[in-house]
């Protein structure tokens, strides 16, 4: 079946061992210019009590070296930059190079938050510009560019929540949440203070509404919702929704991490969204960098708009910016300084590339999600049929008869050259296979994607153990989670040098 | 559009196969009402060569061609051109978070070392990676002396950075969490008394920072030993990574919940940077964020994976010990590629010109009449000067001769107007400092 | 024997066909403003006779694929910042990252040749320190940076000496070249009008003197030697040799390739040296690119001064730099403007890094190139066994007896994870293994050569087949390079694109 | 040493493996009396921040934040962010010539597609990969020829770029060859009746530019029938790549030598560039420079190796076609990288924009009594004006509004005083167009 694979081919590869195993006494990698300033001991100046005696362990290696390990290191990632990475709910798309490129521009990284707002006018005008676009684009009426990532922003959003109706008397206690949602949402809305009440989803996987008015009481201060849905399905009941919910005085909050399949196409303050938060290195191409960093900004209608985080950038009336502390109902900080500052001016230059023509990549966003579900839908079990938007979750039902679990496959399609998809995400889908191509993707892709799934169902009938097996194709197989999460080694330590650090 | 790799020919083959014949058709599950008729109102779509220059004028209106002396939580350090090489590489910058270990094992290694690094420097036994950032970080070390104390008050020091002090309110205003604040004495370091009658037997955690944001260097070994009398926890925020190049680690600390901007992140206006938080081994399922630990293959290779994941929310959902998804990985590859450059003896030295060079500022601006230090704690690259009139004053002047002065913490601390904080790293020049001596002399001599 | 592959493991890397399948009418990667003035239709002003209609067959595909593109086959390629590149006689040093950075730097990276002097001062200056510090290192009296690499620097040597010769009223007939000597050099004799008569070594792979004292007549213009020679040993009696050719008015050339060996340790300006170039992509450190650029400069005594290309770098009396064209005397320009400028300007941020410190760079090389003829003397032949400097020379004699040659050990090398070593150079050498570590690898990355060396072989004893058809980790193996240029096939065509596009 | 990976303990290790006592014992071969004693005398060593700080300083020093309308060999194009991200991955950056296939496809793939580009942009059979710049792709063409030819006389445009011509002059005085040169018309084309008079069956080739030094196309059809009448061949230069999206490729002619700098390089003061020779098939054994080939393994995988070796001096010595070795494949793959972002139609549009400007730009200048081109020819993006007074004067003027004005003719060409070449590019805004007409109409009302 190998003969299949024609994405990818085994090449050599090198080995690196932990850093420390490359230290040598004297070693360095950066020399600094000669002290211009009598020198001071710290012994002297900070006294026993205060001065460090030693470092132990700390690496000495020079910069070939660091180079190398580094550059060998990342010789085994894979990478958007490498290949298509579908993975659902994760929008990994085409990370603009020159959005690096402007992030990195003198008088940009090099601006320090307490520098004087006279001269950080430059910053301000970026925060300013891209808070009309996201503004636009998701039709909401005011927002915040300072939370960290998206669940930060879900905090943010239903803080705000918790502040407006805290003002107009009880916070409320609950906060209701499909059994479909990302876990953050819960854990968020126990970080808020709410108690986390579960909607199952009806059976086409959209929200229940019929349950969800028997629940919705003066108790409920928002419903969060993802729309589209972590299934990829618009919620088509989402007005109605709203309706609900502010007829019993409760919210709706909009978990934006979707927001790939319907920029420029619609907007959630057009269907009765009160608050939501977008995933910039999602829909806005900030780089995800392995885990990080993002950036959640929120945004809100009219009414909650006085709770918002401070410092608030105004527009003073001789035109220029500032950054407003004195806000008496603000909910508060919830990150030091701007935000992540490197993110938002990513975002905007992404935004500026496209303008208008952002509606072009969320229509090749879904184009690309429908045709992979087209060719795949008679290979793979479709567990709701309702009409895809930028992501399609099949589940293993079908590859389950052979003893092949989604897990599996995923593995599997390393071995053909690609980043497996979300895997057992959501729940409410067992054995869930969660793609989501983005718009990043050229036709070419997506046909050896489809190939590749079609040809690991083949063996998943005809040669099961191969795809349990999977990969083979790697450096290093499957490895021991449970083992490594029993007795867990969370670092090196130099006793152990000669077996961990090789 | 550059970004899409479709020809118009291949978007027509593609509706065609999934059997629709126009794009419409695939959103008409969207209910028409909600359809966007008219196109967004957005600038662009803007060239390459168009996007740069817009960033550029957006720099020109900033700082640039200013010298400053501001710290505060955010440090001017030496970055090396390697850092940003390797962290440019798309291998790095472009992949997802390591769920998938067998193609991850690049991020995955880089985030043992990270880990690695942090225990060393700190003097813990475990790290994460990563928080958000240092305020985030030192709020959530609360929130988990909180759970593993199962105590809801928790101590605060004044010189802890106001906007961290901030955060932590936030956070804690919903979450049943109470926050009391600890005055500083005239060191400049927490009063201890004050604390010592504060603290009680419902008391979680002490939260103090050192170095403060005084610049002042608390003193770590006492203020364990009255946490520890009441079962409370020490919970240690630093924001300035370079001291602990000179400076005593807070081995005695419970949780250290650190900044990691200084090794190797520029400014940025405030972000992105990266949040750490180390501790006790006994604590680590406690522990907010990622963690990579060591496993093995079927073959016996040494591997990486994410560990103990049972903390998360993905899998524990309302259970979670934080609600963090996304995090600073990058900005940790960046710390750890910095450190590594850095080595044991260059953080020495890079500590060593920060404490030669603020000391050597503090005689200089001494010399002024009517300039005075504030504190009299130790420090390290930071120290308060109290001057005869305004900061704010003072900075304007000094703005004219391209200057930024110091932090005027009157906007922090009412009583502590006419105070101005002064930060010195190994990139600040001696010339430079000699022009900020002469300059602030010259504006204090000038008649307000 | 797999097992003692330590070094390297094969890992999943993508395939990838000529960027020509992946174009499609409309894709494009650069965007440009509108334009500002009015558009002139180029049939209109060019007229028939002169617009272009088609340009068939070019590509056209989006940013993203472009990425990816050359992603993808930049994994398929070794590299020094992946590991150990022993390539003899090419000194494949550490590339330093900041040389890089100051050569992009705006002022720099952006000056055009033609704009005023008085406007180009940090450039002229740049080039003044970088010419003064390559006198002092080589202890010659003047020097041109213009020459692009270091077969160009031979060619304009040359010039300088027949330059020098014509103008004492004859050029002479001959060069003489050693049968160790690089290709190059003969090649570069004949463009510039000589005739070659070539020196066999005498037994210890040395110069020949007394063959020399025969040879050299009243025709011969000069002799071009490298020292170290190619064999990587000190040429003993080169202060002997340069008086033999001086007693007969013919000038010793150097072939400074193998400068590496020598920096700060001695200066070929004090041993006879009349003329030599340098490499700056070798002992400077410049990157190779997978072939070039570099830079040739060329050093002389003062007698050559006047010969000099134009245009010659000359400080004003008022102290500024400028470039000077008239020189009646010069042998011309060798190449258009000033030279690799961008190589040259990493070459002196190389030079400052060291200082003095350049000492300790040889001294290591020298090491590194000891240690491992040490440790692999015993089971690789020595043909010549004079002292090392900056690199050894082994030769396959005793894997010959098992039918494993010198390309079977190299190709093998790669399976273990390194580069070759140069094969089948020099010349003197049969079947010669022409290794130089540069002062860039640790001890570590030695070590592990050695191992790997050892290991080969042993295999080349226990099992020469493994090693004939080495390499086997690599995405492709052997190719057939006499197929390859029997019919050459040098460029893609649409019409066989569905193959070679592919 | 931060670039050197020992301790001082390893190489103590390292001596003592080899049995030596001291380093000193491993120069034992170099006589004593040419061993330096003392220590060289050199600036440095410098840290990573005192390099930059170096190279910053001088770049101040040069023409920065200066407008210029500078061509005549080096333009100013747009360089995509793209291409030098690429540029600096280590795997191409510090890779050799792939004399090793099985570990240099991702290089020896690129060198093919460059060759393909090149032959489809000049409409040439074969390319090769690479000459060091355009002056020596010219060069190596001419000896091409006469090798081809068997005959030793060539004859070149003086509209050739004169450094060119100088290089021409250079290679050829010691090789045997024969360059005459051919006056130009008021057209600025070469004089064909003049090349008609000059060329005999001893003339290997006839050598123009085109666009040349002035900007003037030349007649390539009309030259082409002029040479093979003679069985000589023509050598068609170009050294404004961009010109080949708008104007008609030397189809006709035997050799192409083209400069590739707009291709994606910077100006960098004059180098480095790519210089290429394409030509015909049947000639491709007399090309000097590398070329790659396609090639297939045991398997029948295909891939890319270095061939026709035998052309080269590493193995053919006195008898190579050129004695080139290291040439300029980094910015071969910067082009290649470039024109794979341009595509059709941003070549196209590229090529248009600069025309379009240039055409623009002409007819403002135009506007100022007194100035008016000084040839009538058709252009791409460069041409030359007559102005009423020295062009020298004009550009001193100039300076002061931050303009470098045309390049002066005048140091090339006695007979060509007060005339000036004038390049713009779709780099240069409408309003620096306008400015330059400005201010030059300005500087001409100033009185001498
Ligand atoms: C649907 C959904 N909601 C929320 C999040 C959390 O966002 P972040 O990871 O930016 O905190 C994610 C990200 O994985 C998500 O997919
Ligand atoms: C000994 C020797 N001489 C000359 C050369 C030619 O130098 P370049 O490749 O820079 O033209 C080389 C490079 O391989 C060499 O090794």
């Amino acid at each position: 079946m190998k003969d299949k694979i024609t994405k990818a081919t085994r090449h050599t590869n090198q080995n690196e061992a932990l850093i420390f195993a490359k230290s040598a006494k004297g070693k360095r990698g950066v020399e600094f210019p000669p002290l211009d300033v009598p020198a001071i001991n710290p012994q002297a100046v900070l006294g026993a009590a205060h001065a460090r005696q030693e470092i132990s362990g700390f690496p000495e290696v020079s910069e070939i070296e660091v180079i190398r390990h580094f550059t060998r290191l990342s010789t085994w990632n894979y990478a958007i930059d490498l290949g298509m990475y579908p993975l659902g709910s994760c929008t990994m798309k085409y990370n603009p190079r020159v959005n690096e490129f402007v992030a990195r521009l003198d008088g940009i990284a090099t601006e320090h938050p307490f520098q004087p707002q006279g001269l950080s006018q430059g910053c301000l005008k970026i925060l300013q510009l891209l808070e009309e676009c996201l503004l636009e684009i998701t039709g909401m009426d005011s927002v915040t560019l300072q939370p960290a990532a998206g669940a930060q922003g879900e905090l943010t959003g239903l803080l705000l929540i918790r502040g407006y109706l805290q003002s107009r008397g009880n916070p409320r206690r609950k906060v209701l949440i499909p059994d479909s949602a990302h876990g953050t949402n819960p854990a968020t809305a126990v970080i808020a203070g709410y108690v986390v009440e579960n909607i199952k989803s009806e059976s086409h996987g959209q929200i229940d509404v019929e349950r969800l008015r028997e629940l919705v009481t003066e108790d409920v201060a928002a419903l969060m919702i993802t729309n589209p849905s972590t299934l990829g399905v618009f919620e088509q009941r989402i007005a109605e929704i709203a309706e609900i919910l502010h007829a019993k005085g409760a919210l709706l909050y909009m978990d934006g991490a979707n927001m790939n399949a319907l920029a420029g196409v619609t907007r959630p303050g057009d269907f009765g969204v009160d608050v939501m938060h977008l995933n910039l290195h999602k829909t806005f191409s900030t780089p995800h960098g392995g885990g990080g960093p993002g950036a959640g900004p929120v945004l809100m209608k009219r009414f909650l708009e006085p709770f918002r985080p401070v410092p608030v950038l105004t527009q003073l009336s001789d035109g220029t910016l500032s950054l407003d502390s004195n806000r008496p109902q603000s909910i508060g900080r919830v990150r030091a300084f701007c935000g992540n500052f490197g993110v938002l001016v990513r975002a905007l230059a992404y935004t500026l590339a496209y303008g208008p023509g952002i509606r072009q990549a969320t229509e090749d966003a879904v184009l690309n999600a429908n045709y992979i579900r087209k060719k795949l839908e008679d290979v793979y079990d479709l567990p709701y049929s309702l009409p895809s938007m930028h992501e399609v979750v099949f589940s293993d039902a079908r590859q389950k008869k052979n003893g092949v679990n989604t897990m599996d496959i995923a593995k599997r399609l390393i071995d053909y050259g690609f980043h497996p998809y979300t895997t057992a995400f959501p729940l409410i889908v067992p054995g869930a296979m969660m793609i989501e191509p983005t718009e990043s993707e050229s036709k070419e892709e997506c046909d050896l994607f489809v190939d590749a799934m079609r040809a690991i169902a083949e063996e998943a009938g005809a040669n099961p153990e191969l795809v349990r097996t999977a990969p083979h194709s790697t450096r290093v197989g499957r490895l021991d989670e449970v083992g490594a999460a029993r007795n867990p080694v969370l670092r090196w330590k130099p006793a152990a040098s000669s077996e961990a650090a090789d | 559009m550059r970004y899409l790799p479709k020809s118009p020919t291949e978007r027509q083959e593609m509706l065609a196969a999934i059997g629709v014949k126009s794009i419409g058709e695939l959103f008409q599950s969207i209910p028409a009402v909600h359809r966007l008729k008219d196109a967004l109102r957005l600038p662009g779509p803007l060239s390459e060569m168009e996007i740069i220059e817009f960033f550029q004028k957006r720099a020109s209106e900033n700082a640039l061609g200013y010298v400053n002396f501001l710290g505060a939580g955010v440090y001017n350090h030496h970055r090396s051109v390697v850092t940003d090489a390797i962290l440019q590489r798309g291998e790095f910058l472009t992949s997802y978070t390591p769920y998938q270990a067998e193609i991850s094992q690049g991020t995955l290694q880089v985030i043992f070392e990270f880990q690695t690094l942090m225990c060393q420097l700190t003097v813990q036994e475990v790290a994460n990676a990563s928080m958000y950032d240092g305020s985030t970080a030192l709020t959530e070390a609360a929130l988990m002396a909180e759970r593993l104390t199962g105590r809801s008050r928790v101590l605060v020091a004044r010189s802890v950075h106001p906007e961290y002090r901030q955060v932590l309110a936030t956070y804690a205003r919903n979450s049943g969490l109470q926050v009391e604040e600890i005055a500083f004495n005239a060191s400049g370091q927490i009063d201890l008394p004050a604390l010592r009658t504060a603290i009680d037997n419902e008391t979680a955690a002490v939260i103090v920072q050192s170095p403060n944001f005084f610049g002042v260097l608390e003193q770590i070994p006492a203020l364990a030993e009255v946490a520890h009398a009441r079962e409370a926890l020490l919970v240690v925020g630093i924001t300035e990574g370079v001291s602990l190049g000179a400076v005593r680690p807070p081995a005695e600390a419970d949780i250290v919940a650190m900044e990691g901007q200084s090794f190797g992140l520029p400014p940025s206006y405030g972000g992105p940077f990266v949040g750490v938080i180390a501790s006790r081994e006994k604590f680590v399922r406690q522990m907010p964020g990622r963690l990579a630990g060591q496993a093995t293959d079927a073959q016996g290779h040494r591997g990486f994976v994410l560990t103990l994941a049972t903390r998360e929310q993905h899998i524990r959902r309302e259970k979670a010990t934080s609600n963090i998804c996304t995090n600073q990985a990058l900005c940790a590859l960046a710390a750890t590629i910095h450190l590594c450059l850095l080595g044991k003896e260059g953080l020495r030295e890079q500590a060593q010109q920060n404490l030669s060079k603020a000391h050597f500022a503090l005689s200089e601006l001494e010399k002024i009449p009517g300039v005075r230090r504030a504190f009299s704690g130790a420090f390290f690259n930071e120290f308060v000067i109290e001057l005869p009139r305004s900061v704010k004053l003072v900075n304007a002047a000094l703005l004219r001769d391209k200057i930024i002065g110091p932090l005027a913490l009157g906007t922090f601390y009412p009583e502590l107007t006419k105070r101005g904080l002064v930060c010195v790293t190994e990139t600040t020049t001696r010339a430079e400092i000699e022009r900020l001596a002469a300059m602030l002399h010259r504006a204090l001599e000038q008649p307000v």
